[in-house]
């Protein structure tokens, strides 16, 4: 077994007095994708933004590739640049275009000429059928445009891993489609990835494992097919059952 | 229209004496003589921003006017009227205002004046040491940084005689343009005489006056009562300070509050 | 690691939260780290204040300087009339406050008539904006002061303070119109559709959805409109009421003293800071409402 | 209604659309009624506005009214000097506005940093804005004006003109801070968590995404506020310069005649109402933008 | 077959240069419930804004219970009074509790009592499992609660016909089937609808008629189970196989 890149240990989270994370434990290895399950408000977005940095956690420890990064003494920036995150709601720039949105980070983080940022840009949106969108805002494009861009961008960081929360939920279903094309692609270019989704179907043929979160608990852990096939969780079997 | 009606100060006055009795005149309050003027007073016109002690110039003139119309001490009511409130069209709060008004031409097309009670001159004050405090000329002053109140004629005779280089500084109150002399943001103040003695010797330490125009410069110009356009107040105010005149009880007064006017060098 | 037996991490992880050794390691090295950090600003700002307040004070002309400016003996004998004249500020203000309110949301609504017919209102209401925001305020005190009644007309009033009222109405109704305006414009157009879809008529729509919503959002601009109206009351000195500013400017002139005008600032901070405060906290939830 | 063989209708429908005679007249019928209502609010608004032009001329008081405000040959003989005063207002507009506009944008910055490390600067900043939106502008002019020279320190400047852009770049630098802060504040928290989740330091997530979208956001406002700063440039007139206002106030006093100041109102006039007319427009095309 | 309660009639709408709305004809009878399937952009929402008058058609008419309302001098607000609709995004009047919200255009438009108004919205509260909600403000309340009040505010004001937008289409899949309950509920009730949506299986079990939208032409229109087994255009045939 290859070490995991990310390890989370005994993770808490509290929004005053309310504990949305209840000591989470959880591995993702090299090329896993783990999709996260769980009815609303049981924490993954939370989760996600944990791992991310976007939110202190309140006990436990986070390790990325191996090293600890809820150390005090840890640069943020520099752990936020190794990861990539989508999110729920699509948070493209509205300012900028499309090439900009994308190029931004590359460019001023990583500190990649603007010619070879923008030349990888226009690489990644051809692969992802947007070659045409470069010069585009982004309200002038369609949800499931807006959540790909989304993506291009995070990616463009060259991301070690990827957090994708619920991606699709804000799109008509019409849309989903093309979305979740773009993550089996990810899939098939071996990126690592933890997903939170709600399409049950989908998580099943992408994840390599599957985590039911309930109440900020971690209930059960398992392989796509034993989890959809033998919840061994009451829990999980009710979930499951209420959705499918 | 109203303007031509009359011509200010030389209008003439046919009211006989007769209709000059007090109980005859058309008043702001019946049976009292109201009488504007800013706030504060200025010293040596009033005397402790207190118009109605009857002390200082214009007090005193006003009480005199006031007297020769048959009124009482206690038949004079104050008012208080900003300059530039003194010529608004419409009814007035006073009888007249009397506010160091000189009387121009221009302003008479506003404004009815009574015959002039002080013939003014402007002076020039500057701080002692300073670049100017010697001038001896006007022509001298052309370079200097010049202070003066809006709404005095001292503006006018800055401009017509002295022809300053550069444009002077223009102040709301006294107060700013004495204290841009003190902050040396002017190197000269123009005010008329009487206001120059009063501040160099109360006022302005290490101040003092440099001259005063000659009778060139600002020939003729006097300080007149404000009134109401078409008031028939003026011509028995006219009699009034005629009177005063003849009977020498004008430049009594003058001698008493402004005495010490007199001997600054003119400044040709 | 491996995975633990689902049931026995159930006891464990839904129990009582425990703070770990760790994270009270953790914590105390971040309470040290800001203790340091906020030490170090806050000496850096006193010295800088320090500097300045040295360098002011050091100065060859401070001592004319705090005679001229901050002199308590004038600061005590302005204070009395200057407060005297703060009250009328207050009344003025008090007034002039809702008629503002009123004529600002009137001309608002009917900016915001979109139909043709009522062009010519709307053509009325853009001349008004337009030129009352556009001229000084203190014009405004100036024709209405001196020319309203000069015309002499029947009911005309003739009182300073009314007089100035009227034109402080003039000229801030313009302003607050355009914010009342904005305010309308920023209401979704589906809220509209919602009301107009239930059966409300245009001005039901406008009454009960519209505006509520749009006097919400604009209350902070409203607000920093209220507090220059505060400051503006001083303008109406100029036709002449004893008012804080100018009362401060009578002994100014007669002590040849600036210190009354102090008292006068300091009136009009003390008035404008609570609302400054208020303007704030609504600020703060209105963005907690949109859920930071 | 039978429904019609799917082919026949694809063949009809897709066709050209050729106007219906119903919606012919049913347009017809329209225009006729809005012709109908839009003279009558015309005749009605014209009606109006000569009913209240007519009341003011016939009134006793309109003839020395016009001399006193509307005299041709005042406004004549003022209109040099005051256009030549009203050039000195628009040079210290030209060069307040950008000190305004950084001093605003540093304090909004500085207010908006929330870490507890930057309290002491944050309170200086709050400290500067509610005494500087405090104050009458006015009271700023003089405290600048007046005291700043009196110190007599090097290099402190004395010219009148550098002195009142001081005092204004001040007092508004205050206001303009109020309003960027709170366009930074408009700006979601998730464009923040965006922009940081992609590895940009605090400060690169301000200058690329949070400032460019809460400057585009404040611009109405902010031109708001330029208005007035136009018109508060007359204020600089109480330390001695010759601004358009004051020139207006030496005619006015030296020939006791108002007309001057009309000069000098329609001058502000004529420079606020691009102003005001850029301002709409750019609020219509955020409001486009928002697709209504 | 009883009169139809809505007869649409040859109906244009033009945007700018581009017709959404293609000359469409429909009829509704009383108690039936009419399901609009098609693409994004087929004009589905036009077509119920138009009913409701919320836009002016360009051509054709539109009768309810017989009478024609685009005829100019109508009073809108007197039709729009008997048509209900909510919208795809609900627009709940963010500043009013849901009592206010439900009860403002009885109070109002119909002048109930307010007494009377709030009984009567209590009533449908309780209904509809929100008794406990009447006090709350919209953003309180999650997507699918608010979506209910939308429906039961629309419903307070006894309408002739409802108009649904793509109810569901905003919530997650987990608030979908509350909001479906309720639609479910209101045809047992005999309520005559037109709904827009994207949820195939949920027009397959409610609609009496489905009705197929192409680039704002209306393809096909047939039973539910005609629609969805033997669709006979080959548009439809298209569309249901890249939806199903
Ligand atoms: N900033 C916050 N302040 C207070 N409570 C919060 C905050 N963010 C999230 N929560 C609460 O934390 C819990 C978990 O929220 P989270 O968004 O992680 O759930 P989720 O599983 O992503 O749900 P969903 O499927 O709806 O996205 C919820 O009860 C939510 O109300
Ligand atoms: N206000 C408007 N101005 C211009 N075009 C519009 C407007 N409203 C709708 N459209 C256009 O009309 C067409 C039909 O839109 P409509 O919203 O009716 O589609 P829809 O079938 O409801 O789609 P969806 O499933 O995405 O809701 C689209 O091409 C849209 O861009
Ligand atoms: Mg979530
Ligand atoms: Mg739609």
């Amino acid at each position: 077994m290859t070490d995991p890149l990310l390890r989370v240990e005994g993770v808490w989270k509290h929004y005053h007095r309310h504990s949305v994370l209840r000591g989470i434990d959880l591995e993702v290895r090299p090329h896993e994708v783990v999709c996260l399950i769980g009815a609303s408000g049981s924490g993954k977005s939370t989760l996600l933004r944990c791992v991310n940095m976007l939110e202190t956690i309140d006990d436990g420890s986070i390790f990325l590739d191996g090293r600890e990064i809820t150390d005090p003494d840890v640069d943020e920036d520099e752990v936020r640049r190794r990861i990539g995150i989508v999110f729920q709601a699509f948070n493209l720039f509205p300012h900028m275009t499309v090439l900009d949105n994308i190029t931004l980070a590359p460019r001023k983080v990583h500190k990649v000429g603007r010619a070879q940022a923008e030349e990888h840009a226009r690489d990644l949106l051809a692969r992802f059928g947007l070659a045409d969108k470069a010069g585009a805002y982004p309200d002038r494009l369609s949800g499931g445009q807006q959540q790909r861009v989304a993506i291009i961008r995070a990616l463009a960081t060259q991301p070690r891993l990827m957090l994708l929360d619920e991606v699709t939920s804000a799109l008509d279903p019409a849309l989903v489609k093309e979305v979740l094309g773009i993550v089996r692609e990810l899939k098939e270019g071996e990126m690592t990835m933890i997903l939170a989704t709600h399409e049950m179907s989908f998580a099943r043929e992408i994840a390599d494992t599957v985590c039911f979160l309930d109440g900020g608990v971690l209930r059960e852990r398992g392989t796509a097919e034993q989890i959809f096939t033998d919840p061994r969780d009451p829990r999980t079997r009710d979930f499951l059952r209420s959705v499918l | 229209a109203p303007a031509a009606e009359t011509t200010g100060a030389s209008s003439p006055s046919p009211a006989s004496s007769a209709a000059c009795t007090k109980d005859q005149l058309k008043l702001v309050t019946a049976g009292k003589l109201t009488v504007g003027t800013d706030k504060p007073a200025y010293e040596p016109w009033f005397k402790g921003d207190d118009p109605s002690s009857g002390q200082g110039f214009e007090s005193a003139v006003a009480y005199a006017v006031a007297g020769e119309l048959g009124f009482q001490r206690d038949e004079v009511a104050w008012s208080v009227v900003k300059f530039d409130t003194a010529f608004a069209p419409g009814a007035k709060q006073f009888d007249f205002d009397v506010n160091q008004v000189s009387i121009t031409p221009d302003r008479a097309k506003a404004v009815d004046f009574s015959k002039g009670y002080y013939a003014v001159k402007q002076a020039v004050v500057a701080v002692e040491g300073g670049k100017y405090a010697d001038a001896k000329d006007l022509a001298s002053l052309k370079d200097a940084k010049i202070g003066v109140q809006v709404g005095t004629t001292a503006l006018q005779a800055i401009k017509d005689v002295i022809k300053p280089s550069q444009d002077p500084n223009v102040y709301n109150e006294q107060i700013d343009a004495i204290n841009a002399l003190k902050n040396k943001q002017v190197e000269a103040l123009v005010v008329d005489l009487p206001t120059a003695f009063f501040v160099t010797a109360a006022q302005v330490e290490n101040s003092k006056i440099v001259g005063q125009f000659n009778a060139t410069g600002t020939a003729g110009e006097e300080f007149g009562l404000v009134f109401q356009k078409g008031n028939p107040l003026v011509g028995c105010v006219n009699q009034a300070i005629d009177k005063l005149k003849a009977n020498g009880d004008l430049a009594k007064i003058e001698k008493e509050w402004l005495g010490s006017a007199a001997g600054a060098p003119e400044l040709s | 690691m491996k995975d633990l037996d689902p049931a026995t991490r159930d006891n464990e992880r839904t129990g009582a939260w425990v703070k770990s050794e760790q994270q009270v390691r953790r914590e105390a090295t971040r309470r040290k780290r800001a203790l340091r950090s906020g030490s170090l600003a806050t000496a850096s700002t006193v010295v800088f204040l320090v500097l300045i307040l040295w360098g002011v004070t050091a100065s060859p002309g401070w001592p004319r300087v705090q005679e001229t400016f901050f002199n308590p003996e004038a600061f005590v004998r302005a204070l009395p009339d200057v407060l005297d004249g703060f009250l009328l500020n207050i009344k003025i203000f008090l007034i002039a406050e809702p008629l503002i309110l009123l004529v600002g949301l009137l001309v608002a609504m009917v900016r915001s008539l979109k139909s043709p017919i009522f062009f010519p209102l709307r053509a009325l209401a853009i001349a008004y904006v337009d030129i009352f925001r556009g001229v000084p305020t203190i014009l405004v005190i100036y024709l209405v002061g001196f020319g309203l009644p000069a015309l002499e007309l029947q009911g005309v009033p003739t009182d300073l303070a009314t007089l100035g009222i009227i034109a402080l109405t003039l000229s801030y109704g313009a302003y607050v119109a355009e914010v009342f305006r904005a305010g309308i414009e920023s209401v979704h157009p589906s809220q509209r559709s919602a009301a107009r879809s239930l059966g409300l008529t245009h001005g039901q729509s406008m009454r009960y959805v519209v505006l509520p919503q749009a006097v919400r959002r604009v209350v902070p601009p409203l607000l920093n409109d209220f507090v220059s109206l505060q400051k503006d009351t001083a303008l109406v000195a100029t036709i002449g009421p004893l008012e804080a500013l100018r009362q401060a400017q009578i002994h100014a002139s007669g002590t040849f003293n600036y210190t009354p005008y102090l008292v006068a600032a300091l009136l009009f901070i003390l008035l404008t800071i609570p609302m400054a405060r208020f303007t704030d906290y609504l600020a703060i939830r209105s963005q907690r409402r949109r859920g930071q």
